[in-house]
């Protein structure tokens, strides 16, 4: 491998680093916010899961090099994505909407 | 004929055959994991008014398998970088950290699970109830030793985040004659720890499966560097790849069941 | 058509529509079959080998078929928004008020009904899923006094046949759930199918429009005993015939067995 | 070929990395288990028509094989719910899927796009054996005591967790065992089509077959994880005693159960039938796509329509995964969510209804051969269409409070898998025999095998329409006796004894297709011995690839590389001299100019 690749390398490294201090940081936060008392629950779920996809998405992009990804992969996890999203809010309305007068317990 | 693009990508997707394959893996692990956090959802939402725990789990043992996590998934990366530059003492080493971690992380999950095991909830026949951590030692078939408390209502027991759940906690000695019910932490003892059990427990498995490969191309797979180090680097991809998936479903993990 | 179908007794007011809906479907598929079967016997015996040897490599130039398949999305999206959905929400969102209607409440189990009336004060005794044990099937607290009228039968469910000041048959309110697996409550003749599901008690309701002793199907396969599950029987009945029944059983409510 | 002289016996046929080996394996496994999963319905539909009496002739081997669910050769209603079950699980997901998916598709998917082999041979491979050992456990619960699962195919719970034997951990574990399987094969299918086509096989030149495997592969990549949590969790609940789809206050045979109660049994509901509502459609697409490569070739001219044929294939694909709770209409449904899954369902049946009028728009102007496969595919287009208009009644909320959990869905469905896909499976095996063996199957007893088969499998689902509106429910194990007008005399909405006694028609109309598989099945293996030679690798002049290989195909295939120049079914091109062009066949031999392809699309019309 020639000297020009390898130096790139170096940089890629270098940014690797970087990600991980971000990912140790945001790790760090989250602790600290959950003990935070923002009034109600859902601020913290929603504090929390904010930074916990920020992290997801250093991992994806920079780890897993889906930042200079091809087509066809955004292509197959656009889908998935959408799915996901599908069974899981699909599924949570229907239990949100049942017939008039229904006693759940 | 042999099968083609099995190193050299082609040309019109720009892509090698196991990198498209690993991709298409990951997505129906998406799909997995996707679906047990849903049920997680809905368990939660249908949960009782207050009879859902917050705070059961140890944060700083929780925050502390998250970094070995992250640094287990930087260690890979860099695992992956020394082979592109060629230097392969490097990343010999890097997996080696990678490997360790990996144990690490399964050691305090498995700690965390036995503190579970041990800890339980006892129903008095006259309808109070004892909490803590069983003491094997003093604990004889008469009598029952507790490192715990008592309460009244089963709530107090549920959310650990509030004020007035500081409790102090003292040796508590119970009579046998006088439990109705004695059941451990374990799975079945709430929708909470039965999801928390099979999400980590899924969880645990993908990291041991992971590590698994990692050590064999770590060991004896690394044989293959010699003769074809364009193949190995990409098998070390690809592994990479898994690893840090499971690393991002951590990330989910972490707070959603340590914290909220 | 009905005929045709070979649709059984209808005996509750909004089982009209319901057969109405399956009509109208049936009428679409069968043009569609038909016309399609028509065609497609006429091509078979037209460009069979022996008579046409050598095939056109376009085929047929024109797009009509394009029209065929607009027009069997326009039936369907008439049929959903003209018929389907609206009535659906009557049925599960536009509930009569309770005061108007014979409200009962039935907890299936392996394999029969418990089935539950007010009493006379009209209501209900509350009810929570941790009274429940082996005989207090509906969880009703042995402490509330508005239960201990509560009237409590197996397998039998009478309802009357009366006009409420409205002019309409007095409705039926049944509060469906199951203390054991899921079954499915199914009364062919009224057009009745909710599925029994423990932990949910969901509301169905109907109007009868004529006296009668109806089957009662479970529909849900619910253990080696669903198919004999069959013990159970809705009585369409006088208002007289009625309260001379609910009276016999009152009081019977205090002990669940 | 080299390869194959090497290769000794293991390496050839047991652990081989071929794919037209493991697409052997597949098509054998799953056409015993097709057999199997059918004689179970056969001693069913006898008990259906004389329930509580001893079942002839097999009957003391099932209660020597099985003990005293099946005493003195009587089956009992826990014996009935095993067997329906496991006919549900066996014809789904070991039958049906691994013949359409796993054998045809192995066999045929690297072929028809010029490549040497899967993508990854060594879990094409694994596949199999995943397949196999699932296939082991389903086979195995049927002895264990208690015997098989019992709470359906679909294994709700509470039930499926409260029956007190072990079939549904057996079930559940095959269960597991099976979605891997699928996982690896949809995993390398779908690499395969991606990045194995051969140079000029672009897109919109794969055969339709292709496109419907491609198609298939996604659903079952994406649909199938959820059902293996779901069974994950049924898991935990069955032997961690957990309680993710059990709430509070269960009371199981008069006690209350022993957990801590807090599930929701709808949940396993929605995972369910999320996979499961793609997967019936995993059923059907590949049987289309033999459809269309048996109808293209034997009516000699291009499919009409082919882009909207894949487009349309491309939407099912979607909006699979969002109809599934039409399955739930009467769980307890508020008008939103029903509305939204009603539209959904109406959707999807367009790009059905496209798909099967380019189907019989295709046969116009052609100059069609009927041969054992043409039969069976010109079957294959009206029972398909029968069985999925009965779906539309179904897929209204409304009218499904009549026909929720009646024959007529079972007769809806049968229709679809039964005459439709099963059908196509024949058609594929007679079409493709001369390519797997090298020699013909016969004409004569194949012709027969059609019209006794098409005749007896009418005669036993067209009943079954009547019996469903009639109100006669699924899974009775009296086929609804003890609702009849006989049993419950004053009480209306009893079954007329007429509809009662369609049972004992089926019963024979069911013996009679068994019967009608021997000459089939003589016929296949008479003919794998004895059978005619092939005069050419290319028996029906078929225009698609793997006619363009030695017969059988060797290891790696093709000779030499392919080179694709037209699209996959240019028949009587205009100008050429042969009445079929071959899709790796260079331009101006004989085969006319390649710009014909644009023929193609002007032949189904720019619009769509
Ligand atoms: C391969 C399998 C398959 C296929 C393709 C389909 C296709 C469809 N299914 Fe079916 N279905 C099942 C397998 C299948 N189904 C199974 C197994 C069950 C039962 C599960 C269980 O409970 O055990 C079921 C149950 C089922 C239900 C639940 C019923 C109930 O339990 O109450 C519903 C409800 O909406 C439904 C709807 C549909 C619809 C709208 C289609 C549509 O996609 C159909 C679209 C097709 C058409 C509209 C035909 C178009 C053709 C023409 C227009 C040409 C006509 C020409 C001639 C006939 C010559 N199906
Ligand atoms: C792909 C799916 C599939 C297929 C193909 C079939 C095929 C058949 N099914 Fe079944 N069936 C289901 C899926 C399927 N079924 C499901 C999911 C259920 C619901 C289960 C539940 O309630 O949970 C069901 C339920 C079901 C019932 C209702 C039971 C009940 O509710 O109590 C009935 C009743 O008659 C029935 C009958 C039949 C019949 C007669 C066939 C026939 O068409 C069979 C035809 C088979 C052949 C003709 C054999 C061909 C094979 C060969 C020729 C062998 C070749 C061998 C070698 C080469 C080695 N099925
Ligand atoms: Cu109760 Cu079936
Ligand atoms: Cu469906």
């Amino acid at each position: 491998m020639d000297a020009q690749a390898s130096h790139d390398f170096a940089l890629h490294v270098r940014r690797y680093l970087y990600v991980f201090y971000a990912l140790i940081f945001g790790t760090l936060i989250t602790v600290g916010a959950s003990y935070i008392k923002f009034g109600n629950r859902e601020v913290n779920i929603a504090v929390a899961l904010f930074i916990a996809i920020s992290k997801a998405s250093l991992v994806a992009c920079y780890f897993m090099h889906l930042i200079s990804e091809r087509k066809m992969i955004y292509g197959i996890l656009t889908f998935t994505a959408v799915f996901f999203l599908g069974l899981m809010f699909l599924t949570v309305w229907s239990f949100g909407d049942y017939p008039q007068h229904t006693v759940t317990h | 004929m042999d099968i083609p693009y099995t190193i050299e990508p082609r040309p019109d997707t720009g892509l090698y055959n196991a990198k498209v394959g690993i991709w298409l893996f990951l997505a129906s692990e998406v799909m997995l994991f996707g679906a047990l956090f849903s049920s997680y959802i809905l368990l939660r939402v249908g949960a009782p008014e207050g009879l859902w725990p917050h705070g059961w789990l140890n944060v700083p043992v929780g925050t502390a398998n998250t970094l070995v996590l992250i640094t287990s998934s930087i260690t890979t990366v860099m695992a992956w970088a020394s082979l592109k530059m060629n230097q392969f003492s490097r990343f010999k080493f890097f997996h080696a950290c990678t490997l360790c971690l990996a144990l690490t992380f399964v050691c305090i999950k498995s700690y965390e699970y036995h503190d579970k095991f041990t800890h339980y909830e006892i129903t008095l026949k006259n309808g109070r109830l004892a909490d803590g951590h069983i003491v094997k030692a003093r604990t004889t078939p008469k009598r029952v030793v507790l490192e715990g408390r008592f309460v009244a209502d089963r709530k107090d027991l549920y959310d650990l985040h509030s004020a007035k759940a500081q409790v102090k906690h003292d040796e508590i000695e119970i009579d046998r004659a006088d439990i109705a019910k004695m059941e451990n932490y374990g799975p079945r003892h709430n929708t909470y720890l039965a999801i928390y059990f099979t999400l980590t427990g899924l969880h645990a498995l993908h990291v041991i499966g992971g590590a698994l490969v990692i050590g064999f191309l770590w060991g004896p797979g690394s044989r293959l560097w010699r003769t074809d180090p364009e193949r190995f680097t990409n098998r070390i991809e690809i592994s990479g790849l898994f690893w840090h998936f499971v690393d991002l479903v951590w990330i989910f993990l972490f707070p959603v069941l340590y914290l909220l | 058509m009905e005929k045709l179908l070979g649709l059984p007794v209808l005996a509750s007011e909004h089982g009209r529509q319901v057969d109405n809906l399956i009509i109208y479907i049936h009428w679409l598929m069968i043009v569609l079959f038909v016309g399609w079967l028509a065609y497609f016997g006429y091509t078979l015996l037209r460009f069979r080998r022996s008579r046409n040897p050598r095939a056109d490599y376009y085929g047929v130039r024109n797009h009509s078929s394009s029209y065929i398949e607009a027009a069997v999305a326009l039936v369907e999206g008439v049929l959903l928004v003209a018929v389907a959905v609206p009535y659906w929400a009557r049925a599960v969102d536009r509930f009569p008020s309770e005061s108007e209607s014979t409200v009962i409440q039935v907890v299936a189990q392996q394999f029969a009904w418990n089935v539950r009336y007010p009493g006379k004060d009209g209501k209900f005794g509350r009810q929570d899923m941790h009274w429940v044990t082996g005989d207090n099937t509906f969880g009703v607290d042995p402490n509330d006094p508005a239960g201990k009228d509560d009237v409590q039968t197996l397998n039998d469910i009478h309802v009357p046949l009366v006009k409420n000041a409205d002019g309409n048959y007095r409705p039926v309110i049944i509060y469906i759930s199951s203390k054991d697996v899921v079954h499915s409550f199914k009364i062919i003749a009224l057009r009745v199918t909710q599925d029994a599901i423990p932990g949910l008690r969901i509301p169905t309701w109907f109007r009868p429009t004529c006296e009668g002793r109806f089957q009662i199907n479970c529909a849900q396969l619910c253990g080696n005993g669903h198919f004999s599950m069959s013990q159970g029987f809705l009585v369409v009945e006088s208002p007289e015939a009625y309260n001379k029944w609910l009276a016999s059983k009152t009081g019977a409510a205090t002990s669940f067995e | 070929m080299k390869h194959d002289k090497e290769a000794g016996f293991w390496t050839k046929y047991i652990f081989s990395t071929d794919h037209k080996m493991i697409g052997i394996q597949y098509g054998m496994t799953a056409f015993c288990f097709l057999l199997f999963g059918f004689c179970l319905m056969l001693v069913m539909r006898w008990q259906i028509a004389h329930s509580g009496q001893p079942v002839p002739v097999i009957g003391p081997l099932l209660e020597a094989l099985l003990g005293n669910v099946a005493a003195k050769g009587v089956i009992s209603p826990d014996l009935y719910n095993s067997f329906g079950a496991m006919h549900g699980t066996i014809m789904v997901f070991l039958a049906i899927v691994p013949l359409a998916f796993g054998a045809f598709g192995n066999y045929l998917v690297p072929l028809q796009i010029g490549a040497p082999d899967m993508a990854f041979p060594r879990v094409n491979m694994a596949s199999y054996q995943f397949y196999f050992l699932g296939g082991i456990v389903m086979f195995v619960s049927f002895f264990i005591p208690g015997g098989a699962a019992q709470a359906g195919w679909t294994s709700y719970p509470p039930l499926a967790v409260a029956v007190p034997t072990d079939g549904q951990t057996f079930w559940l574990v095959g269960m597991v065992l099976l979605i891997t399987s699928s996982l690896l094969g949809a995993v390398n299918f779908i690499a395969t089509v991606i990045q194995l086509r051969a140079p000029g096989m672009n897109w919109m030149r794969l055969p339709f077959f292709v496109w419907a495997q491609f198609v298939t592969a996604f659903l079952l990549l994406l649909a199938f994880p959820p059902l293996e949590a779901a069974g994950i969790m049924q898991l935990m609940d069955k032997v961690a005693h957990t309680s993710f789809f059990l709430p509070t206050g269960l009371a199981v045979g008069g006690q209350l159960a022993q957990v801590s109660g807090g599930g929701s049994p709808l949940l396993w509901q929605h995972l369910f039938w999320f996979l499961a509502h793609p997967e019936v459609y995993v059923l059907i697409l590949p049987a289309m796509g033999i459809v269309a490569e048996i109808i293209a070739n034997n009516t000699r001219k291009p499919i009409w329509g082919y882009k909207s044929l894949v487009y349309s294939v491309l939407t099912i694909g979607f909006l699979s995964f969002i109809v599934w709770a039409h399955h739930m209409y009467l769980t307890g449904m508020g008008t939103k969510i029903a509305t939204f899954f009603q539209t959904t369902t109406m959707i999807i049946s367009i790009p059905s209804v496209i798909i099967l009028t380019c189907m019989f728009i295709s046969l116009w102007g052609g100059s069609i051969r009927f041969n054992p496969p043409m039969l069976f595919v010109m079957a294959f287009l009206p029972m398909f269409g029968i069985g999925g208009l009965t779906g539309l009644p179904l897929g209204f909320s409304y009218s499904d409070i009549h026909l929720h959990d009646t024959y007529y869905v079972i007769a809806h469905f049968h229709y679809i898998v039964a005459p439709g896909t099963i059908f196509a499976m024949f058609a594929g095996l007679y079409y493709w025999f001369p390519k797997f063996t090298g020699r013909m199957m016969n004409d004569f007893w194949g012709k027969v095998h059609f019209w006794t088969s098409f005749l007896f499998m009418n005669l036993i689902f067209q009943p079954m329409f009547a019996q469903g509106m009639a109100g006669m429910l699924r899974r009775m194990a009296d086929g609804g006796a003890n609702y009849s007008t006989a049993k419950t005399p004053g009480a209306i909405g009893g079954l007329s004894p007429n509809i009662i006694g369609l049972h004992t028609y089926i019963l024979w109309a069911a013996v009679a297709l068994l019967i009608a598989q021997i000459p089939f099945l003589i016929n296949l293996f008479w003919s794998i011995k004895h059978g005619p030679k092939v005069s050419s690798d290319n028996p029906w002049e078929a225009t698609t690839l793997e006619w363009q290989t030695p017969t059988p195909p060797p290891h790696g295939n093709f000779l030499e590389p392919v080179k694709v120049y037209r699209g996959p079914y240019e028949y009587s091109v205009p100008g050429a001299v042969r009445d079929y062009s071959p899709q790796n066949e260079p331009p101006g031999r004989g085969s006319g100019p390649k710009t014909l392809e644009s023929g193609l699309e002007h032949a189904q019309g720019g619009v769509r």
